[in-house]
């Protein structure tokens, strides 16, 4: 064609015109962290695995909590959630229900025999655990990932700890704690029940490494004036009796307690035990708590579900005297302020047929008399270094034995931590800790973009019963419910960057990768402002 | 060259009557050239229209100022413009009036002669056009041309009925004068 | 086919020969029945396969046009004094883009005092607007030159403004040969663009250029309307050729060889200079004309070489450059220098004003270098002293 | 789908032409236009799907303008469809010629556009866009309205809102930028033309933009949609919010979202919870001086009055809502 000069141009030529060279910020894509991830005490990746659930990827999904935690099923059960706290979607229309989601995705991969990887190849390095608990196996099952060689001694005759012994079976059935435990002692580890370590130092010899995961199970003792023939007893031993004798003989434990128990404690564990006092027949439960219900340490969910249970809770209340079936409660003070009890001087007497103590545990020291280094705190816990490592070399712990939140979840989470501290301290090699990783808070949530939709709730109980409710939920459900993750700092390839770009600076492959084309990008930011889930970041330009 | 000049008001046909002059004038092979004077005159206005016959190319396009004949299509502009101006000796005006009262007015070097167009019109078209009548007339008065190329012309400017009766009319209009 | 027609319809009867494919026109007079007669044509169906769209306005007219062309399909538009000035925005922006649509321009006088008789400073108002500018003597060249300029627009890619002078050709009856449609068909084949609006080439057209590209841009402009002399001379020696009929062409002579004074014009004016000196030269005198056809581009070569011998050259327009004076007469002054001893200017028939054979030869007997044609002293004289007085205070 | 992204992996079923790998960027990378250009960004959705929808059978007309200056400067040319310039006050005009060349030229399945920004649709090319309107020709105008000419500087046009500063109408005591009661509604103007087609469009909802589009361009006889495309230099606001703005726009009821056939209003886009537009007002320089010390405090009452206005007379509440 013999086109003008100048005035008459060939489509595209504004191609050669590189408008990078405008730009003095640039948007790169970012992964940050989203807050149910942050506050995840098993680190578990919930914003990935959800959006694989999305995908309706629930294998996938499964492989990706399994990185971080192989208990799904027990912890889409007994896992305080504090994910869902910090979940952005709840300053929206309410959070995700990840607890839910966890549990189902758990369960299909129970129901379908879901199995893990191999592990690696053999180190030739061997590895004590001592305890079979949540930790004790969370650390065995990442151990043994590395390629060690795991053998885990435990006390009980079953494993499991607290997962067994400190949580009842209406919140976690023991099939799933079974399954999901034998598939961790498939991958080739060594479990040893029934088997008491009386002193570590003897088995430092034969092993390469040991992880102390013995947890506390001490019930602590508060000293109460008791006259009498007092029916009391501790939570955990309630718990113990329940377990090891496959609730054959409720009857008879609910006759021991009365129609009339009393639960002393605040805690996760007293509300255990009141409802499971109430499973085993009594007609009034009461806990008794010396603060306020909001102080409560148990969580809020376990509350108002005992509540709705029926129990009965009566705070601002201290036992002082328990006097046959007579129980002394002095009346409290509580300055919230200074989180300052006081009494006030008045007291009431209640009657109880029995009374249950859950003010806590201990952790068991015996076994670690006469090893050198091993230091036990004032507070009467382990303690480690930031690697998870004890005084001693070579011997780590972690779970309830240590310092910090006594919670299942956090429990699996040193068992991972240890697992790596223990094949760096084994390989030889430094841990060089995460780069922080900036959290993806509500301020860089768009919500322009998200229609409000009614969070998932499902009433967990109905009946009042050691059995645990069905709460099998349809895919459809667990894919709807799973695509209301914002995906807090993770692009979920919305496409709003590639098609508010107004220079065509954001490339999109056909399999749907994003890339930005640094040659025409202008920085102007649009991208970054109207990423739904921020995950693109403005950063300057130093080039 | 023989010069024509047409006077009369807007809407009564000036214009056409030099255009159909024209044709005439070009049926019969001749060279001729028809032009209004030209403005934004509305209906009833004073209007003039020119036609210059020749049998050589016209390329003169001044307005005709000494024309060899007029018609005059409605007699009371002959005193507001001057129509009578400028006609040669030997010249002709043709007016149209039902009495020949201008016949013997004016001068007597050129022939006057009144026909009363309006009047045929009225009788044998229904409305007071006397354009292509008194190109009948004029057809007659002048001998510049025939009847006959009149009648074509007409037939190129009116159709069916309207151009009957014109032709008609034009007939009667020459055979006055003829 | 020889016919008795009026000006308007001799060119809508030649610009439908030429089967455009888009008429677009605002009404102003005088060149409403130009396009009243195609558009009636184009209702009839007697030209086919073209759209007729009424406007609200010259801007539309031209815009419309522009848009028709650079979409591929030959395109006509005609306008007249005011309407041009109203639509000049797109007229240079027509050639800007090298669009080889053709214009009829009814000359007329540009107001204010509005007046709606012909002259030609519409024409002049966008005499720089790189338009080829062709002004026909009579209708059968008015007729002949709207054939030769879509062959000339189409040709060069630059389109060509045909100044018909207003009512006095518009609107005058006149013999006029229209050719038959096979013999125009040969003469300007089918319209095949050389760029457009085209989904399978997506092209851009009016693009923005700077000052680094466009001095290059005017100066290909400015070679092309030097190369559309030759083109021009071309076309109409093709049509001679085909119709045998000298219309057309830069500029023709006549009764030049041995004249002593030529008398130099554009348009419908010719043939009453003609008349006017044939009558002179029949007394003894020796005079001859320069018709200028091609206005733009200005034919500096041919007109040098028609006058080179004469010793006096009077040149008669229509129009005026106010504080300057003649604006062809100026034009040929420099062509002219050392070249011809005596040039001089008559401004003549502005707003409509007759220019008649007597005016002339009392005009051509003054040794004055600028005449205004018939100008009434007794008018002007008063005002003038007004003038005079006021800026003496 | 599920958000009310662009795109949505998860759910690509009512996912706009813009999220498409296989867009056609009928406008390419390097043109001129501003960092956060409004318009450049609602041009090429325009173009995007009028291509898709048409099977790549579309030319366009472009008005001068900010488009026309950053997209076409020789040698480098963005656009990927046939493209015309022609001059600031005739794009209507022209496209007429164009759409009527093509049905000339047999061309018939090729669809016009005619484009340009606030100041040649609303004032020097409105007398051309009306007689598209009056002919009803077969051209589908886009107006990219920023609401002042940004091209020469940011002065006022009729489609400036009131109380805002242009460089033509700076506040200065006493004079609190462009007057009250002034401006032209060119959608409105456009109905009362009683054409096939007029909506209203706005650069945040990208696929209800898409929409519109889709549908004008195919429709016969004249069409009209006007899209809010803010603009940072001339509004006075970073480039990154050129989207948030244009939401806050539509969100206080100032820009409503509309369609309307044969003159008359078929449907809107309801507003669930309409925000205060002082909002949307303080986000920009260009209505700062109605904050300041010496601005009246009911000033702001006379825009949100406007924006209620809209509310009911375009039934934002709800009642037009789309399927």
């Amino acid at each position: 064609m013999n086109k003008p000069f100048a005035t008459v141009l060939d489509s595209a030529t504004s191609l050669q015109n590189k408008t990078g060279s405008w730009r003095n910020v640039k948007p790169e894509y970012v992964n940050r962290l989203p807050p149910c991830n942050a506050t995840c005490p098993a680190g578990e990746n919930i914003q990935q695995w959800l959006s694989l659930v999305q995908e309706e990827k629930f294998l996938e999904a499964w492989n990706v909590i399994m990185q971080n935690n192989p208990f799904p099923a027990t912890m889409g059960r007994a896992c305080y959630h504090t994910c869902e706290k910090t979940c952005n979607r709840g300053k929206f229309d309410g959070a995700v229900n990840i607890n839910l989601l966890e549990r189902s995705i758990g369960d299909l991969a129970i129901i379908n025999d879901w199995q893990i990887d191999a592990a690696a190849a053999p180190t030739g390095k061997k590895i004590l655990i001592i305890g079979a608990g949540p930790s004790g196996l969370s650390a065995a099952y990442f151990l043994r990932k590395y390629g060690h060689e795991v053998t885990i001694y435990e006390r009980h005759i079953k494993p499991g700890g607290m997962m067994r012994y400190g949580i009842p079976s209406y919140r976690l059935p023991r099939w799933v704690v079974d399954a999901e435990i034998r598939r961790i002692i498939n991958c080739g580890i060594k479990l040893s029940c029934n088997k008491h370590v009386a002193n570590i130092k003897d088995e430092m010899r034969n092993f390469d490494a040991i992880y102390i995961a013995t947890g506390a199970p001490i019930p602590a003792k508060i000293d109460i004036e008791t006259n009498r023939k007092t029916n009391i007893l501790d939570a955990i031993d309630l718990f113990k009796k329940i377990e090891d004798h496959h609730l054959a003989n409720t009857a008879a434990l609910g006759e021991m307690l009365g129609k009339i128990v009393l639960v002393y404690g605040g805690g996760n564990t007293a509300i255990d035990a009141a409802r499971t006092a109430l499973r085993l027949g009594a007609e009034n439960v009461k806990i008794i708590y010396r603060r306020t219900l909001e102080k409560m340490p148990a969580h809020d969910s376990e509350i108002q579900e005992a509540l709705q249970e029926g129990i009965e809770i009566l705070c601002l209340r201290c036992i002082s005297m328990i006097d046959g079936n007579k129980v002394l409660l002095d009346k409290m003070n509580y300055d919230a302020e200074n989180n300052t009890l006081s009494k006030n001087g008045e007291n009431e007497i209640i009657i109880a047929d029995s009374v249950i103590f859950a003010v806590g545990q201990y952790i068991d020291t015996g076994p670690l008399a006469n090893v050198d280094g091993l230091v036990v705190t004032e507070k009467g816990s382990l303690e480690v270094d930031k690697n998870m490592m004890t005084g001693t070399r070579g011997i780590f712990a972690g779970g309830d034995v240590i310092p910090g939140k006594k919670t299942i979840t956090d429990a699996i989470g040193h068992g991972k931590k240890s697992a790596q501290c223990i094949n760096a301290y084994l390989q030889g090699i430094e841990i060089t800790p995460n780069a922080k990783t900036e959290v993806a808070n509500f301020k860089k949530i768009n919500t322009s973009y998200f229609k409000t939709s009614d969070p998932l709730k499902i009433k967990k109980f109905d009946a009042i019963s050691f059995e645990e409710k069905n709460i099998s939920l349809p895919n459809e459900k667990i894919i709807s419910e799973s695509r209301r993750c914002f995906s807090c700092g993770n692009c979920f390839h919305c496409d709003n960057c590639y098609g508010f770009c107004p220079d065509n600076a954001i490339r999109k492959s056909p399999d749907g990768t994003l890339t930005i084309n640094y040659d025409y990008c202008k920085g102007c930011g649009i991208c970054s402002n109207e990423c739904p889930c921020g995950a693109i970041k403005m950063v300057a330009q130093l080039d | 060259m023989f010069q024509v000049r047409i006077h009369g008001r807007g809407g009564q046909g000036v214009v056409t009557a030099a255009e159909m002059l024209s044709i005439a004038a070009f049926l019969e092979g001749k060279h001729a050239q028809a032009f209004p004077s030209f403005g934004s005159e509305r209906m009833g206005a004073p209007v003039v229209s020119f036609c210059r016959i020749s049998n050589r190319e016209i390329r003169l396009r001044e307005p005709v100022q000494e024309p060899n004949a007029v018609i005059i299509q409605d007699r009371t502009v002959i005193g507001p413009a001057r129509a009578f101006q400028g006609i040669v000796s030997g010249g002709y005006a043709l007016i149209n009036s039902p009495e020949a009262e201008y016949e013997d007015q004016g001068r007597d070097d050129i022939t006057m002669k009144c026909v009363g167009a309006t009047e045929i019109a009225l009788e044998h078209i229904g409305k007071p056009l006397p354009n292509a009548i008194l190109l009948g007339s004029f057809a007659a008065l002048t001998k510049i041309i025939q009847l006959d190329s009149v009648l074509e012309a007409i037939k190129t400017k009116f159709s069916g009925a309207i151009a009957e009766k014109n032709s008609v009319a034009a007939k009667i209009a020459y055979d006055r004068l003829a | 086919m020889l016919h008795q027609l009026e000006g308007s319809q001799a060119i809508a009867k030649a610009v439908a020969l030429c089967r455009p494919g888009m008429v677009c026109a605002y009404p102003i007079t005088p060149q409403t029945h130009i396009v009243e007669h195609l558009g009636e044509l184009i209702h009839a169906e007697e030209l086919w396969n073209c759209d007729y769209v009424n406007v609200e306005s010259e801007m539309a007219a031209i815009s419309v046009t522009i848009g028709s062309q650079a979409a591929g399909v030959r395109s006509y538009t005609a306008t007249s004094s005011q309407g041009l000035l109203y639509m000049q925005e797109g007229v240079y922006n027509a050639s800007g883009l090298e669009l080889p649509m053709v214009m009829t321009l009814g000359n007329r006088a540009i107001g204010s005092p509005i007046n709606i008789w012909n002259d030609h400073s519409d024409a002049m108002s966008v005499r720089d607007a790189g338009w080829i500018m062709l002004f026909p003597e009579t209708n059968q060249e008015a007729a002949d030159l709207h054939i030769q300029a879509f062959k000339i627009a189409e040709t060069l890619q630059c389109p060509v403004m045909v100044c018909v002078d207003g009512f006095v050709l518009t609107h005058a009856y006149e013999r006029v040969d229209i050719p038959s449609p096979e013999m125009v068909d040969d003469f300007l084949p089918h319209y095949e663009p050389r760029f457009c609006l085209d989904a399978a080439n997506p092209l851009a057209i009016g693009t923005m250029v700077p000052p680094e590209y466009f001095m290059e841009v005017r100066y290909l402009a400015h070679k092309k309307q030097l190369g559309a002399l030759k083109i021009i001379e071309q076309v109409g020696k093709d049509f001679y050729k085909k119709f045998d009929r000298h219309s057309g062409g830069l500029i023709r002579t006549y009764k030049t060889e041995e004249a002593k004074t030529i008398i130099v014009a554009m348009g419908s004016v010719l043939g009453t200079i003609k008349d006017t000196v044939d009558e002179l030269n029949a007394q003894g005198e020796k005079y001859g004309v320069v018709s200028v056809v091609s206005y733009r581009p200005f034919p500096a070569e041919a007109l040098r070489a028609a006058l080179a011998h004469a010793q006096h050259v009077v040149v008669v327009e229509k129009a005026l450059a106010v504080g300057t004076g003649g604006i062809l007469f100026q034009e040929l002054e420099l062509p002219l220098k050392n070249i011809v001893r005596k040039i001089s200017s008559i401004i003549a028939g502005l707003g409509g004003r007759a220019i008649t054979k007597s005016m002339l030869k009392y005009a051509l007997k003054q040794d004055e270098r600028e005449i205004f044609l018939g100008l009434d002293q007794n008018v002007v004289a008063e005002k003038i002293q007004l003038v005079k007085s006021c800026c003496c205070k | 789908m599920t958000t009310l992204t662009i795109g949505n992996r998860l759910d690509d079923k009512d996912a706009a032409e813009q999220s498409k790998y296989n867009r056609y960027n009928g406008i390419t990378s390097g043109h001129r236009a501003c960092q956060g250009c409004g318009e450049a960004l609602a041009a090429r959705c325009v173009v995007d799907v009028a291509h898709r929808v048409t099977g790549g059978n579309i030319a366009v007309v472009n008005a001068t303008g900010c488009l026309e200056v950053f997209s076409c400067v020789y040698p480098e040319n963005s656009w990927r469809i046939p493209w015309l310039h022609s001059l600031f006050g005739n794009a209507a005009a022209v496209a007429t010629g164009v759409a009527s060349a093509f049905v000339i030229s047999g061309k018939k399945d090729m669809r016009v556009i005619a484009q340009g920004g606030d100041g040649s649709t609303s004032d020097i090319g409105l007398g051309c866009l009306s007689g598209m309107f009056d002919r009803n020709d077969d051209v589908l105008y886009v107006c990219y309205d920023n609401q002042a000419y940004m091209n020469t500087g940011v002065q006022r046009s009729s489609a400036t809102p009131i109380l805002a500063r242009t460089a033509t109408t700076l506040p200065v005591r006493g004079y609190m930028g462009n007057a009250a009661g002034t401006g032209k509604n060119v959608p409105q103007i456009a109905m009362a033309h009683e054409i096939p087609y007029v909506a209203t469009a706005s650069i945040c909802n990208i696929r209800d933009l898409e929409e519109k589009i889709s549908k004008a361009i195919l429709l016969k006889g004249s069409r009209y949609v006007h899209v809010h495309v803010p603009c940072p230099l001339g509004w006075g606001y970073p480039p990154s919010e050129t989207v948030r703005i244009a939401r806050m726009a539509v969100e206080c009821g100032l820009f409503p979202l509309f369609e309307a056939e044969n003159g008359v209003v078929v449907g809107s886009t309801p507003i669930d919870n309409p925000k205060p537009v002082e909002e949307y007002l303080r986000a920009q320089r260009r209505f700062a001086h109605l904050f300041g010390k010496n601005a009246p405090p009911e000033i702001i009452e006379t825009i949100q009055q406007i924006a209620s206005r809209n509310l009911e007379k375009y039934r934002l509440s709800g009642e037009f809502s789309h399927e």
